[in-house]
């Protein structure tokens, strides 16, 4: 069997998220076909927070469902609960 | 006009914006940041968005709101950084030939926008701060260790 | 401030005089000229007010609402004279710790004033012109002879 | 019977009532004791609306009702239906 190809997306952190991060963002290689789901288990190593205090997560700039498949150059943001206004 | 803002919201004429010859009414909703919050005394707030998606779904709430009430005009604009106490972080301007379905769809605008908009609001006081949105858990959370 | 105005409301900064640090809200509610009405072309409108009595009974208004909902100001400043399509008649501002109160004190405002104000609006369209309020007792009158 | 005392009131009219009457006040003498619709029935000769299209009526700068009995120096304002707004 051979190892999956890699593609890359972009990770955008907010707020709680970024203090915890400590960064903005960063780019995450992830194996192709790989989901959203998949990328927060990733991420949580670095970043306990997106499991352990879960919010929204919008690719390209729109709320999307854990099952979410990502693609190559994909814009990941990590939004915690919202409290604009 | 659907915009995220890194400076005061003062001054900006949303009225002209989106008023038209049809309309007899024109609200304009601020949120602005007050002194009192939770007993606490808040020294400044501080707003961070996701700026190119908040632009985006403040738009998409304007779309939300032509489709469900007869209004002419929907801006939103709310503004990033360092308010102090009576500085706007949000204004809602709605223009539309009567005042009820004004009322209506301006209320439905900053409710919504507190819903779904990627923005973060952390309060300052003058032992500490917070991010806001969390409380629900932090609630949950002492619930269940006072349980 | 409770104040009828023989001018132009545009440029008047009701924000500052009604908000107080404990205010999350400000809500400025203003009526327009608008073109259609009653289907038909409006050229102007023109304002008479019973000054000296308005006045009075805006400020019993803001008594009614301060009674009512906790608001910390309330402002209402209305014209008279000629205006122009897209000018304002009247301009009221509601400020309040929160915005559900401010919405509702600002909506009552607003209906109340023209509930009991002494304050007539003449519509003029290009082929006539009529004083506004004596529609019910009009129509009436239609009825009766077509009945 | 020695005739009742003469007072005078200050009239104010308005919009409809106003373009009706020709003028924006006048001063009425009334009888003593008189009341506001002792003074409508005065003024209805000269000023018809008064009676066949009837508004509400101010008292220095009260509504008042019809049988409010006047006092020297009153100012009576004749309010039509407002739409102010």
């Amino acid at each position: 069997m051979t190892p999956a190809a890699q593609i890359s997306v972009q990770i955008r952190l907010f707020a709680s998220y970024r203090e915890a991060a400590g960064t903005r963002s960063l780019e995450a290689p992830v194996s192709q076909g790989a989901t959203v789901a998949d990328l927060v288990e990733l991420l949580a190593e670095r970043i306990p927070a997106l499991r352990t205090a879960p919010g929204l997560i919008a690719v390209n700039y729109t709320y999307v469902q854990p099952d979410f498949e990502l693609h190559q150059g994909d814009e990941v943001a990590f939004i915690p609960p919202v409290s604009g206004g | 006009m659907f915009k995220v803002i890194d400076g005061p919201l003062e001054g900006i004429d949303l009225e002209s914006e989106v008023r038209t010859d049809a309309d007899g009414a024109i609200i304009v909703f601020r949120g602005v940041a007050r002194r009192y919050s939770r007993g606490r005394d808040v020294v400044h707030l501080e707003y961070e968005a996701y700026a190119e998606m908040a632009e985006k779904v403040m738009a998409q709430i304007g779309e939300e709101i032509k489709a469900r009430w007869p209004v002419s005009g929907v801006a939103i604009v709310h503004r990033t950084g360092v308010l102090e106490i009576g500085q706007a972080s949000v204004a809602i301007a709605i223009a539309a030939p009567h005042r009820g379905e004004a009322f209506e769809a301006t209320e439905y605008a900053i409710d919504r926008l507190k819903q779904i908009v990627p923005i973060w609001k952390k309060e300052v006081w003058s032992d500490g701060e917070q991010w806001i949105g969390w409380e629900h858990e932090q609630h949950q959370v002492t619930s269940d260790h006072s349980a």
